[in-house]
């Protein structure tokens, strides 16, 4: 990660083509969707949402990148930004979920229906 | 010579040169230093026997280090059992990479001068580069204590999380006050904003004196970031036996062992170069060959200071309780370094960009 | 010249809301105190504090305990200081102004001050403005001066109602709305006067909040205004129209137009327009019903609002618009017709009026039909005249009827009076004055104003107004002779208790009921008719700011006529009334209506004009009751219906689909995202293939 | 050149290969470490597409506190192995399986396919400065205070928001 390193990453044409990034992100959203799809603990699939936001965020990255436009890195500050209290929010809300019944598997928590 | 390979070739050399001086000479000494030290504070001799002054100690701790048995309790998560020391070790160690440790050292290679500057990775994000490893170093702590299914090690664990992440706030928020008023993020132009000019006519122009607040924060949290007395908690041998590393044993403990260490001169190192001016000393330029060895020197004397207020501290005070360090954390050092940064705003904004 | 004019109404708003925090306060600190003692007292009550806020029944003479005597202290300082200040200051612009207006020839132009821009719609742009001209001079003078001795005469007046600080900062508000209007340069700030003093007329009719009929008096004000204001809005608009600007600038377009001659029709219908407003506001026929009522508020209210400043702000419209209602002549006429009419029936009300108050509130609406004929014969300046003299004399003997009720003991019956004047001699003084200035006997204020109008009237080729506005000088006379009759003369016909708790008032009323009734002395001298050897002083300074009226010269032999006519008129109708008063039976009992001699003597007339000519009645039956029949009708057959079918329905619809589709919700949240995912496929299928 | 493809495969391999890991993971702490190792990678790839600091930001919150704060949880619910019980719920695992290798195929497939690089705006005042020793900092810095001052003020009320919930939420008793 040395000056040169990124400097030269930046002035130069793109070494690799940029569809390869965004297509690294595209397979990390399928793995995130996957994850929450067959997940039960209700933090894992937490996890995997988080996964499908950053493959979001390195989409953007890329798209800022081959656009040379700062707008897609401000987006993917946002998104972090916003990660946070949502995980803040989101893991309080488990805490909670598990004191009122001992379990975070979301299979046993369908409490929530007509 | 091709300046690519001159740069790869220097920057190596450099690598070499820290973690040669960290890993070797002062690491294993500082487990010395420690318990001498320990031993004054406590009007006792302390290790004095082997070598002379017990100088040959250090030595014979590592190879008592070696030769014991490696345990791994029956019931434990094996993989990351092993990886945790490692988790412990690696990000306290790369640390060093961008904290410039000297002014520049001019090499002449068959007619062209060289300038280099004694810093191995000059990085534009500098100072997030250093939070980011230290925020990762949390990982080895909380492993050791999950993976070792004890309860004593995972009340450890789960202790050096929330206080990690907790004094990690107060610490960067109190970092910001310092590249607010070096207008960079990068560490070398944050000595070299403190090499020059005076703070108030008199002072030095370094961080500590305008940013009081932000430093004495930061140095706090550096404890607590690095597990020290009086904020080691994570260990604490009076209530959780020896908290995450309980159940370690022989190499891997001797890492976490040194880990700590590591951990110390880094942020010794780094208190330094935030707050009291790197390198430089007021008044001298530190330019060429031996400028460059002076300010190497300058910087390690600077260091070992702090070294030694860690080991100062440790065998001085006694130990928070769980609730008092997170009330400190939370409801004094974070409106406090808030404080700082709204006090360096203004004073950057009073002095028009140049405190 | 600058005049700081913005602070003139500033002032009484700043007191308006001193005032009326600190009542609030201490309203707020007294009711938690009350409260507090009552549950001590009834340990074992539940939780309804009904029995706290109805229980007990407050009269008149007994609403509520009275304030502290600091706290009377403060609101009374801060009530009157603020409306006297802002007197001060406007005497301090006045006084400089018509001096300079007065010595040029031509008179000034208007002072013009822009306080804040309010808005702007395209290139229009519209300001708070305050305007000093001789017109708004002349309101400005009255209504400070007067507005300040009765904001000091209800100081005791209202000493002992718990609601000291309420009717103060109220008072204090009604001072900057009605000098708002007063002052405004433009008619939509005036309207927030207008509408500012219709909100404290409201307010301090309903004073007694827990009074029904002071509620409802307060309430029928409310409405009888809007219909006037519904007008004013729509006048307002139509000035807009017709000269794209609502300032007073349109004035100078307009006298322009005349001179160009010429008007459309559309000018007829804003005039109407504009005058229906001002027919709501004055209380003129039909919009006249809630004037009577309004006397449900405390006696300084009657006296300030009702009688000497609010009222007025009508004829203030009309006089201001002068020069668009001169384009006009034809509404001129329905002006000048509405107003004798007025002046004609709300006359022939008064005089079969018992109540010492609505005796002088029909005498009110009168003379504002007087104004407005004077007005609608195209006197202007002598309508403004009456307007100013009227102020004066009308507040004395508001004033002093107030004064008469607090020495009875608020009871405000006539027939229960008699032989006060020993017992409150000031108040008799001064009462009598102002009596003789508004039955128009010379040298006092009413008699030169009085035939100014019915010269302007008689001059503009209206004989037939003269002659109304002659009948209803004559029955002016009678009721306020027999007024004074019944309540100073003869012997006291109340209990001997009620006789003997009789005192005059204390110097706080007194003094103001003086300095009115000097004013009506003498204000008349302003403008004494140059027949007589005057200037026509006040007149002449008004003609700047009204439209061109014609002076219809008549000879100085027809004036002298005219004025020997007016004064036998008056003569006559006090003559009768001293005479058909003159003994009133000395029993101690309070007679029936049909005992009173005007009831008797009158035929027919007596109890038609006794019950007001029905005209509630004929309201009722004729405009309330078919709205509530159709009101009934849209309630029962549209609303309950249709509309609550419609909705009904949608509800049920919705009921319906949830019925439906909630076994979707299985509450299982993988299921959740496995709809999404798959409808996430679907649309990018969509878009893909498409 | 060579480098930064070497280093662009060794980074997606050990993204992919470590969020697979997530996924088949059983263990909950186990998944959490498999996620920090792919946002380690990811940072490194955020630095190839020459965003240094959204590559440190990444690490410093998401490695650093968020998934720490995952961690910190699980080990205080003390969710050491997920549910014992098999799936039962065979359709929709089956599903799942399908909707997630369509989407995911037609996805990659598209932004393959619609990649063709759009022409890289430089005279926008937007435009990423590749030069100077502070790199793209102080551009960000600046576009947070004037483009984006708004979203940035709101997001600090948000964070607010989020805190004092959070604080409610893991309230044992609400009094």
């Amino acid at each position: 990660m040395s000056p040169a390193t990124s400097a030269a990453a930046a002035v130069s044409v793109m070494a690799v083509a940029p569809q390869a990034y965004l297509v690294v992100g595209t397979i990390l959203f399928a793995i995130g969707l996957a994850g929450a799809l067959l997940k039960r603990n209700a933090l894992s699939i937490f996890l995997s949402i988080e996964l499908m936001m950053n493959a979001v965020n390195l989409l953007f990255l890329a798209y800022a990148r081959m656009r040379g436009d700062a707008a897609g890195q401000m987006v993917v500050f946002f998104v972090i930004a916003i990660a946070a209290a949502e995980a803040a929010i989101g893991l309080a809300i488990f805490v909670a979920l598990f004191r009122a019944r001992q379990t975070v598997d979301v299979d046993k928590i369908n409490f929530l229906k007509w | 010579m091709d300046p690519l390979l001159f740069d790869a070739l220097a920057a190596i050399a450099k690598i070499l040169f820290v973690w040669a001086v960290v890993l070797a000479a002062l690491l294993p000494n500082l487990v010395l230093l420690e318990r001498r030290g320990a031993a004054l504070i406590q009007d006792r001799p302390g290790p004095n026997r082997v070598g002379p002054f017990g100088l040959f100690q250090a030595l014979a701790d590592v190879v008592k280090m070696f030769m014991k048995e490696d345990m791994v309790p029956l019931y434990a998560d094996r993989l990351l059992y092993n990886l945790a020391p490692l988790i412990t070790m690696i990000p306290a160690l790369t640390t060093f990479a961008v904290i410039p440790f000297g002014s520049s050292i001019p090499v002449t290679i068959g007619g062209v001068t060289h300038i280099i500057p004694l810093v191995i990775a000059d990085v534009n994000v500098g100072i997030l580069y250093v939070f980011a490893l230290t925020s990762l170093g949390v990982y080895g702590l909380v492993l050791a204590g999950w993976s070792s299914n004890d309860k004593f090690s995972l009340m450890g664990g789960i202790r050096s999380s929330a206080q990690i992440i907790s004094y990690e706030l107060a610490m960067g928020i109190a970092a910001i006050g310092v590249f607010l008023a070096a207008g960079s993020l990068r560490l070398p132009a944050v000595v070299a904003y403190q090499h020059h000019g005076t703070f108030l006519g008199f002072l030095p122009h370094w961080n500590c004196f305008p940013q009081l607040i932000g430093c004495v924060i930061f140095v706090v949290s550096a404890f607590a970031e690095t597990n020290r007395l009086p904020f080691d908690l994570a260990e604490a041998e009076a209530e959780l036996v020896a908290g995450f590393h309980t159940e370690y044993s022989a190499f891997k403990f001797g890492m976490f062992f040194m880990g700590e260490y590591a951990n110390m001169v880094a942020a010794s190192a780094l208190i330094v170069t935030l707050y009291f001016g790197g390198w430089s000393l007021p008044g001298l330029a530190l330019t060429g060959l031996w400028g460059g060895l002076a300010s190497i020197a300058i910087f390690a004397v600077k260091t070992f200071f702090f070294i030694w207020l860690f080991i100062w501290v440790r065998w001085t005070l006694p130990r928070f309780r769980y609730d008092q360090l997170m009330a400190i954390g939370w409801k004094v050092f974070l409106p406090l370094s808030l404080l700082n940064l709204l006090w360096t705003g203004w004073l950057v904004l009073a002095s028009g960009g140049r405190v | 010249m600058t005049y700081p004019l913005w602070l003139i109404p500033a002032i009484p708003l700043a007191g308006f809301l001193v005032n009326g925090l600190v009542a609030l306060a201490a309203g707020w600190q007294r009711a938690s105190a009350r409260t507090a003692a009552w549950r001590e007292a009834h340990p074992d009550a539940g939780h309804g504090d009904n029995a706290l806020r109805h229980g007990d029944d407050h009269g008149h003479d007994d609403h509520g305990p009275a304030l502290p005597y600091w706290q009377r202290l403060f609101h009374g300082v801060v009530g009157v200081g603020s409306t006297g200040l802002s007197g001060v200051l406007a005497f301090g612009v006045l006084v400089p102004y018509v001096r300079e207006s007065l010595a040029s020839k031509d008179g000034l132009p208007a002072v013009v001050e822009t306080a804040y821009h309010w808005m702007s719609a395209g290139p229009y742009v519209l300001d708070i403005a305050f305007r000093l001209d001789p017109l708004s001079a002349l309101m400005l003078s009255f209504v400070t001066f007067v507005g300040t001795l009765i904001h000091l005469y209800s100081i005791g007046y209202m000493q002992n109602e718990e609601g000291f600080g309420r009717f103060f900062s109220h008072m204090n508000l009604f001072m900057f709305s009605m000098l708002t209007l007063v002052m405004a340069n433009s008619l939509p700030v005036l309207f927030i006067g207008w509408e500012g003093v219709g909100l404290c007329s409201y307010l301090l009719i309903g004073y007694y909040y827990d009074k029904d009929f002071a509620v409802a008096a307060g309430k029928k004000a409310f409405i009888a205004n809007r219909v006037g204001d519904f007008g004013m809005v729509l006048g307002i608009f139509g000035i807009f129209s017709l000269f794209g600007t609502v300032d007073f600038s349109f004035v100078d377009m307009a006298r322009q137009q005349a001179v160009n001659g010429g008007a459309p029709l559309s000018v007829y219908a804003v005039c109407l327009l504009l005058f229906l407003g001002a027919c709501g506001k004055s209380a003129q026929v039909p919009l006249y019903v809630w004037l009577p009522d309004a006397m449900a508020g405390p006696t300084p209210v009657s006296a300030l609002i009702h009688a000497a400043t609010m009222v007025t702000a009508g004829v203030y419209l009309v006089a201001r618009c002068s020069a668009v209602f001169v384009l006009a002549p034809g509404a001129l006429t329905v002006v000048a017709w509405v107003g004798a009419g007025t002046a004609i029936f709300a006359a022939s009300i008064g005089l079969a009026q018992n109540d010492i108050k609505k005796v002088l509130a029909y005498s009110t609406v009168s003379q504002l039909g007087y104004m407005f004929l004077a007005c609608g014969v195209g006197a202007f300046g002598a309508g403004m005249f009456h307007v100013f003299t009227h102020a004066f004399f009308k507040a004395c003997l508001f004033l002093g009827s107030g004064s008469v009720i607090m020495a009875m003991h608020h009871e405000q019956d006539m027939r229960a009076m008699g032989g006060l004047k020993p017992k409150i001699p000031q108040t008799y003084w001064t009462m009598m004055i102002a009596t003789v200035a508004i039955a128009g006997i010379p040298p006092l204020a009413g008699f030169f104003s009085k035939d100014q109008i019915l010269g302007a009237a008689f001059g503009a080729g209206h004989p037939a107004l003269f002659a109304v506005g002659l009948v209803t000088a004559g029955m002016t006379a009678f009721y306020m002779f027999r007024l004074a009759r019944m309540t100073f003369f003869g012997t006291f016909r109340g209990s001997e208790e009620a006789e003997s708790h009789v005192h005059e008032s204390p110097a706080t009323m007194t003094v103001p009921l003086w300095v009115l009734a000097i004013g009506s002395l003498g204000l008349g001298f302003l403008g004494i008719p140059e027949v007589l050897g005057g200037h026509n002083t006040l007149i002449e300074f008004l003609a700047p700011s009204l439209a061109v009226s014609h002076p219809h010269e008549v000879s100085n032999a027809t004036e002298y006529l005219l004025m020997g006519m007016s004064v036998l008129v008056a003569v006559a109708g006090i003559a009768l009334a001293l005479r058909w008063y003159g003994a009133p039976g000395a029993t101690s009992e309070v007679p029936s209506v049909q005992a009173d001699a005007f009831y008797r003597k009158t035929g027919f007339l007596g109890p038609v004009v006794a019950n007001k000519w029905n005209v509630d009645e004929g309201i009722e039956a004729l405009v309330l009751s078919p709205f509530r029949k159709i009101g009934n009708v849209l309630w029962r057959g549209f609303d309950a219906l249709l509309i609550d079918g419609v909705i009904n329905a949608s509800a049920f619809m919705v009921e319906l689909t949830g019925d439906l589709t909630r076994f979707f919700t299985t509450g299982n949240v993988r299921n959740y995202v496995l709809t999404m995912t798959l409808g996430v496929l679907a649309f990018t299928l969509y878009v893909w293939i498409r | 050149m060579n480098g930064e493809l070497l280093v662009f495969a060794a980074a997606s391999a050990v993204a992919i290969v470590s969020a697979l890991a997530m996924l088949f993971q059983k263990t909950p702490v186990r998944s959490v470490l498999s996620l920090v190792v792919t946002f380690f990678a990811l940072a490194v790839l955020s630095v190839l597409l020459a965003a240094p600091f959204i590559a440190a930001l990444q690490v410093i919150v998401y490695a650093g506190a968020i998934l720490v704060l995952f961690l910190f949880v699980i080990m205080l619910l003390n969710l050491t192995q997920e549910a014992a019980e098999k799936e039962t719920r065979v359709v929709h695992r089956f599903l799942s399986v399908m909707g997630v290798l369509a989407l995911g195929g037609i996805l990659v497939g598209v932004t393959w396919k619609a990649g063709n690089p759009p022409v890289p705006i430089t005279t926008s005042p937007n435009a990423i400065p590749v030069l100077g020793v502070d790199g793209e900092i102080p551009l960000l810095g600046r576009l947070l205070f004037t483009d984006y001052l708004l979203p940035f003020e709101a997001l600090s009320v948000l964070l607010l928001l989020a805190v004092v919930g959070a604080l409610l939420l893991s309230k044992r008793r609400f009094e």
